[in-house]
């Protein structure tokens, strides 16, 4: 087996599992559907892992390799096969995405074992999945956008998957339209750089473009932007930001997967992807970074002010994915995924810590209600901490390596990127803040009702109501599930969250600097075309950035223990104090009403215009109304002739023969 | 060749006025008869014209088949006097004998005034089997034979036609029992089971014209 | 290779519902459907054999007809119309079959219409002659008017006559332009109406501007297109579902088909003349068409106005003159009756469990208790808004890349359609499927009769969207042969007024 | 006798005939009408078929008479099921078909 067979294989274990989990749903019995979708994404990493090897046997300039099944476009000069693209870049996605992946699989055969649509879930979630890696392997545009895109439909539909709440609905409509906004963004980005290069494949653009485009031309620039919009969408960056905190909608796990580990951080992996263009277009590259730059502070202002406990995760990862597009946008590309990596860790555990918590609430997701939780949820408490750990980049954690890395870099390229790594670091902050905001607030303080039951070994079920509404649900269809399952008496989820608090806290060392740099030296072959690629920070500045990361990590935590533990009052005053400041935070510094009055109104009002005015006026009434008044004329006239009366006919045919031989008569004199 | 002229004078001005007749005279049976004249008149005129299979034809079927025909159906349905009332077609049709009579005029300065000299003449020379039944007979088996054949189904067809339209249909037995009982008033039985709109939307109950029997 | 003959798939299906109305009407309906599948196995074995290789007419049927006027019965497959046979035939089967089993009024007539309408379509699309191309086209009108004036719901009598109006004063017109292009290309010689002929004959660009407006009315009525589409809604409204799933999937594909058969290549001149109007009418369409599917409540009428933006894609295809365009138009024809077909039979289905409404505001919360429904419903929804994977969005890519060719603006306002395709179709799905379950519906799986309608049309979106290229390579030597003299024009004059410019 | 002679006297009759389809109410003598329209008609026939020398006017002239025969059993037929319906026999009654 070569590699790209391998690679064949990675795609078709979770397509054999949607395909398997959707056409049985009415016979597989208990559990037996989600182990189905676990054992199919377990087959896939190690199918991946497969491929690593197998890679790492090819000698170090010939590690990229395309795999091509069929032509599945090839007209009129516009070709693209079905093909794969094997490099280590998409290796290490393929790693991360379904080893990841796996492990929530596992913990969903648990955690929504009580819910009507088990089946139909990990149907959603393997088809997810293998959209994921379509995603990373595809060796071309057309291929990755149809990627791009099943992942989108992947993520509308377990947004949507309780269907019943309203909420969910429209998060999901929300969350595809922006998605298809970014598609839309990448096609004509593709076509920018098919009407220069001639080609849609990786290689061939990538081989042509610097021959064809200058640094900085018009072209290139719009077609790096245009990927942008693509890579904004998916990865929630500003403004295509506002449908991810609504994503939190659907289960937990979702969560977990979709909008936390894998999909959003498809933006990254595609300017990873797509750097030789950026390389060109260094202009494009700094919008990149400087919306990175912008989303990361933004969304860690709002993840102070907001009181849902998955939002704030949410804010959190927009926050985090915006350190990663920053990274890859100033050429620190393995740094970039390097955070990828480690975040997909910590954020997939934080989310099932979240999970399990708010299954101990019994649906609630309020910060406000919450509090006490540590001797009910021991296990959940440790995990979870260590997630915000990693989170807040608390020295020696995997968080702490890879965010500091990104900033070292940034401050390296110097110029206008040191004013980005400032505001990179004063986040960093308030990260470390929020992060213990979350576990402080759930955790310890004052022990709620919930929690005190559970320790008395009682779990709280029922209570049907919408968590971000209070509205009631619809019981009557069984999902949400009636059962409510903890990681304290669900094997499966522990299992599944063990492995990442071990790697939330270990996965640092293959990027420790100076060090053990074996994820920047496995990447290399991908990305040593780069011309940053001999432009990296020294040791010691990486050194000097790791001691003031910590510092402000601790600083951060320290803040947060004694803003929320020490004098909870204080906490209430500044609110009272800053109410402008916190409305503004609370209500996510006003971009949905932006959005609502911006584009969303005028279309609706567009469409009434049209159907009211001008389908109805004009339409209706002048070319419908003209021609039927025509030809109503024309009708009324031949009416009269009609008479009925055989002999006016009579009369008439005679009339037409003497006219007949009247104008031959004339004719022939 | 003045024995033709008279024939074609005498014939001419019978089936003018055959034709006169029928339309002039009231009662249809008179029309009918008037009628029977003219197809006997115009057969003279076919034999002028040495068309002796067509005349002889013409006297046979027409003059006899199918005016016996007619006699038989004006007899069944009475043939009435009606007063000859031209205006209520519609003023298209009180000018209908004004557009006869121009039609007229304008086919006769046609014929009259064309170059075509033929028209002039007696006609071709022909031979003496011209017209006659073997000769008819060869073409219709010949040249015709489709259209012949075409003419036989034709007729087939319109057989079958008459018997479809003219047999007793069902919900017409109870009134024509009522027929046979009051042979006197038929026509004049009102059909209330049914009343209909007429054209011009008065509801017609039974005939609205008394119209007399024959 | 051997020999197909089109004038046995054209007639067939008026052959079956002429016998079929004189048996019992069990029988007769019957036999109606067993026609089409035949058709459709002699398109499939058709395209099996089809020579790829090969360029040009293939199974060529060449007759006289009449000859005095130059008039030849010419049949004839391409790449441009193998598939849009194809639809035709594969269509016709469900229609027919939905029609059979749920027409009670006089069934045997009903069947009768529908077979004479696919000999219709099925001639207009075989046509290689521009006199029979009329005749077929205008054939198609005679059973619609009977489908929807009898066996209509709702104002159909005023539907019927929108209808028939508007569609009859184009295709007057489209006659009045045939005579005229004929007589006119023969130039006083012998007189042809043949394609082949007539695309050898040139005119000067005047008289070739005024025949393309005849045509472009017959055509864009057809479609319908911006502002040509007054008809739609009633004829929509009152349309029984089995006539307009044909009449929405591929009775509008005659149109644009047109364009390409015989507009493009006969009267390159004109099509590069008015290349900017037809274009801005197409753009204008696609907009407009979205914002108004996007406001409707009646689901019927959201693939309605959706139909009227993507029609509006393969017009702006077309007339991208770019072959990349055509390529992309001619397969979203394909693609778009490919989805609105089983579109029409879910909301048929839909309706009736909303107790016979067609408002959305009825329906609602069906996914839990029809699975099934949604699953098919789903797919048809996402090719529909042609979602990358679906067939919908090769033909969507190829289109916008044949248009950003030239005309970057006009493409780039067109890519907004493809975002608010996703806004209103999705929003159907919704409002149909999720949410709680609407006031008046009651949630049912599909029935078998169902079932055998969508799940093989699902089944084929699904084939193409793997393998799109199926198709594409069988056409694109007759599509490129179409598009090229226009194109050739509309370098020539791009150069023009590039020289002009320095 | 010339050929002029039968043509216009043709014409004469069949003018005849027409003004009587256009002034008589009664169906049957609009029938009787016809049939001297369809007459004059043979005669010209016959008339050009003695000028040309051809006989094959003289078969559509029999053709003609056959049309006639059929015409006059379908009419009167029709006529007979009218009478039997009670309705009125009278062309000028009968306009139902009005647009």
């Amino acid at each position: 087996m070569n590699v790209t067979s391998y690679g064949w294989l990675v795609l078709a274990f979770p397509l054999a599992g949607t395909l398997l989990i959707a056409l049985g749903w009415r016979v597989l019995p208990g559990r037996s559907a989600g182990w189905l979708g676990t054992l199919s994404i377990g087959l896939s990493f190690v199918a991946s892992l497969a491929m690593l090897k197998e890679l790492l046997a090819h000698p170090e300039d010939s590690r990229a390799l395309v795999g091509t099944a069929f032509t599945y476009l090839d007209t009129a000069g516009v070709v693209a096969d079905l093909s794969i693209l094997v490099d280590p870049l998409s290796v290490l996605m393929c790693l991360v995405v379904s080893g990841v992946s796996f492990l929530i699989h596992l913990y969903s055969v648990a955690y929504m074992a009580s819910d009507e649509g088990y089946a139909r879930f990990f149907a959603y979630l393997n088809f997810f999945v293998f959209s994921m890696l379509l995603l990373v392997l595809a060796a071309n545009f057309v291929l990755l956008i149809v990627g791009w895109a099943f992942v989108g439909a992947a993520s509308y539909l377990l947004i949507s998957f309780w269907y019943r709440r309203r909420t969910a609905v429209e998060a999901g409509i929300k969350a595809f339209v922006i998605n298809v906004i970014g598609d839309v963004g990448l096609v004509v980005g593709a076509f920018l750089l098919f009407d220069g290069t001639g080609a849609l494949d990786y290689v061939g653009v990538f081989e042509r473009a610097p021959e064809v485009f200058g640094e900085n031309s018009p072209q290139i620039v719009t077609a790096c932007l245009m990927i942008l919009v693509g890579a904004f969408a998916k990865s929630a960056q500003l403004p295509l930001h506002t449908w991810l905190p609504d994503a939190m909608e659907g289960p937990t796990p979702v969560s977990a997967l979709i909008h936390a580990a894998t999909m959003v951080t498809a933006g990254v992996y595609l300017i990873a992807r797509c750097h030789p263009l950026f390389e060109l277009a260094p202009a494009a590259a700094d919008v990149g970074a400087i919306i990175g730059t912008a989303t990361l502070l933004f969304a860690a202002t709002v993840a102070l002010a907001a009181t849902d406990l998955k939002r704030v995760i949410a804010y959190s990862t927009m926050s985090q994915i915006g350190y990663m597009i920053l990274g890859v946008s100033v050429a620190a590309y393995g740094a970039g995924l390097f955070h990828l990596m480690t975040h997909a860790f910590f954020k997939a555990l934080l989310f099932m810590g979240a999970g399990s918590v708010i299954a101990a609430m019994s649906g609630q997701q309020s910060l406000n209600r919450m509090g006490g939780f540590r001797k009910a949820m021991p296990f959940t408490f440790v995990t979870f901490t260590i997630g915000a750990l990693a989170l807040a980049a608390f020295p020696l954690t995997s968080g702490f390596f890879s965010k500091d890395e990104i900033l070292a870099f940034t401050l390296h390229r110097g110029s206008f990127y040191v004013v980005l790594a400032v505001v990179g670091y004063i986040a960093a902050l308030i990260t470390a803040f929020y992060s213990f905001r979350m576990v402080f607030r759930v955790f310890l303080g004052p022990t709620v009702t919930q929690a005190r039951e559970l320790e008395q070994g009682q779990l709280a079920h029922g209570e049907h109501a919408n968590p971000a509404t209070g509205e009631e649900e619809d019981t009557g269809v069984g999902f949400p599930g009636a059962e409510h399952h903890i990681a304290e008496r669900e094997w499966p989820m522990k299992a599944a969250m063990a492995p990442l608090a071990l790697l939330a806290v270990l996965a640092g060392t293959v990027g420790i600097p100076g060090l053990t740099e074996t994820l920047e030296h496995f990447l290399e072959p991908t990305f040593k075309e780069s011309k940053f690629h001999e432009s990296v920070p020294s040791e010691s500045a990486e050194l000097i950035g790791l001691v003031v990361g910590g510092l402000f990590a601790i600083i951060g935590i320290a803040a947060a223990y004694y803003y929320l533990l020490r004098d909870p009052m204080l906490r209430l005053r500044t609110r009272e104090r800053f109410k402008r400041i916190h409305g503004f935070l609370i209500n996510k510094w006003y971009f949905d009403e932006l959005f609502d009055l911006a584009i969303v109104r005028p279309v609706a009002a567009c469409g009434r215009f049209g159907r009211s005015v001008v389908e109805s006026a004009f339409v209706q009434g002048v070319l419908v109304g003209g021609t039927v008044g025509l030809v109503r004329a024309g009708t009324s006239f031949a009416r009269a002739i009609q008479t009925g009366e055989l002999r006016a006919y009579a009369a008439l045919v005679l009339m037409g023969v003497g006219g007949l031989v009247l104008y031959f008569l004339i004719v022939s004199s | 060749m003045i024995f033709e002229q008279i024939l074609f004078f005498g014939a001419g001005l019978g089936a003018i006025a055959g034709a006169l007749g029928v339309v002039l005279l009231r009662n249809p049976f008179y029309s009918v008869l008037a009628l029977v004249t003219h197809l006997v008149a115009l057969a003279v005129l076919f034999l002028l014209l040495q068309a002796a299979f067509i005349a002889a034809a013409q006297v046979v079927v027409y003059a006899g088949a199918v005016m016996v025909l007619y006699v038989f159906v004006v007899a069944y349905v009475g043939g009435s006097d009606e007063p000859l009332r031209p205006i209520e077609g519609g003023a298209v049709a009180a000018f209908g004998p004004l557009f006869a009579l121009a039609v007229f005029v304008e086919i006769s300065i046609a014929v009259l005034g064309s170059s075509l000299d033929a028209l002039g003449s007696r006609g071709a020379e022909v031979s003496a089997g011209f017209g006659s039944p073997a000769e008819i007979g060869r073409l219709l088996l010949t040249k015709f034979l489709l259209p012949f054949e075409a003419a036989s189904f034709l007729l087939l067809i319109a057989a079958v036609g008459a018997v479809v339209l003219a047999r007793k249909r069902k919900g017409l037995e109870e009134s024509s029992a009522q027929d046979a009982r009051e042979p006197g008033v038929h026509g004049g039985a009102p059909r209330v089971d049914e009343p209909r709109p007429d054209a011009h939307g008065t509801p017609r109950v039974g005939k609205p014209r008394p119209e007399p029997s024959g | 290779m051997t020999t197909f003959h089109l004038s046995i798939l054209v007639f067939l299906p008026l052959a079956a519902g002429l016998v079929g109305a004189f048996l019992p009407a069990r029988l007769g309906r019957w036999l109606v459907v067993a026609a089409t599948v035949g058709v459709l196995a002699y398109t499939v074995a058709m395209i099996a054999d089809f020579d790829r290789a090969a360029g040009g007419l293939q199974y060529v049927t060449d007759d006289n007809w009449i000859s005095e006027l130059g008039v030849r019965y010419q049949l004839g497959v391409d790449g441009l119309n193998l598939f849009l046979i194809t639809l035709t035939a594969l269509l016709w089967v469900p229609a027919t079959l939905w029609g059979a089993v749920k027409t009670s009024e006089r069934p045997r007539l009903f069947m009768f219409h529908m077979a004479l309408a696919e000999t219709a379509v099925l001639g207009a699309f075989c046509a290689q002659d521009l006199a029979l191309f009329v005749v077929f086209f205008d054939l198609m009108l005679v059973p619609f008017y009977f489908l929807i004036g009898g066996w209509g719901e709702g104002e159909r009598v005023r539907a019927t006559t929108k209808f028939v109006i508007y569609t009859l004063v184009g295709s007057l017109l489209m006659l009045a332009g045939a005579v005229a292009l004929g007589v006119l290309a023969a130039d006083g010689g012998e007189l042809s109406f043949s394609l082949a002929v007539l695309e050898q004959r040139t005119l000067p660009e005047g008289t070739q501007n005024w025949i393309f407006l005849l045509f472009a009315a017959a055509f864009l009525v057809k479609a319908p297109l911006f502002p040509f589409h007054g008809w739609v809604v009633d004829t929509y409204r009152a349309t029984p579902t089995p006539v307009l799933v044909v009449l929405s999937a591929v009775l509008s594909k005659v149109g644009v088909y047109g364009f390409l058969r015989i507009v493009l290549p006969i009267l390159p001149d004109a099509s590069q003349h008015y290349q900017e109007l037809l274009i801005v009418l197409a753009v204008f369409s696609i907009l407009y068409g979205s914002i108004l599917a996007f406001s409707q409540d009646e689901a019927r009428l959201v693939v309605a106005y959706s139909s009227i933006a993507q029609l509006g894609f393969i017009v702006l295809g077309i007339f991208s003159l770019d072959d990349k365009g055509a390529q992309g138009a001619l397969m979203q024809m394909v693609n778009h009756g490919l989805v609105v077909a089983p579109l029409f039979f879910i909301i048929a289905v839909l309706s009736a469990r909303a107790a016979g409404s067609p408002s959305l505001a009825q329906m609602g919360g069906m996914a839990l208790r029809a699975p099934v429904l949604a699953a098919l419903f789903l797919v048809v929804t996402l090719a529909t808004l042609a979602m990358p994977g679906s067939p919908n969005f090769v033909g969507e890519i190829l289109i916008l890349f044949g248009a950003y060719e030239d005309k970057l603006v006009y493409g780039l306002v067109a890519s907004v359609g493809v975002a608010l395709a996703a806004v209103y179709m999705i929003r159907v799905f919704q409002r149909a499927m999720h949410n709680r379950v609407g006031p008046g519906a009651e949630p049912a799986e599909l029935g078998g009769l169902d079932l055998v309608a969508i799940v093989p049309l699902a089944a084929v979106v699904v084939a193409l969207g793997v393998y799109p290229q199926f198709l594409l390579d069988r056409s694109e030597e007759a599509t490129t042969a179409k598009i090229q003299a226009a194109a050739e024009v509309a370098e020539r004059e791009q150069d023009l007024a590039r020289v002009e410019r320095q | 006798m010339d050929t002029s002679w039968f043509v216009v006297l043709s014409a004469f009759i069949f003018c005849i005939g027409a003004a009587g389809v256009m002034t008589r109410r009664s169906p049957l003598v609009v029938l009787l009408c016809l049939e001297l329209m369809l007459n004059a008609g043979n005669l010209a026939l016959i008339a050009f078929s003695r000028m040309l020398g051809n006989q094959d006017g003289q078969v559509f002239a029999l053709i003609v008479m056959v049309v006639a025969a059929c015409e006059v059993v379908i009419g009167l037929g029709i006529i007979v099921a009218m009478f039997r319906r009670r309705l009125p026999i009278d062309v000028d009654e009968m306009s139902e078909l009005r647009g």
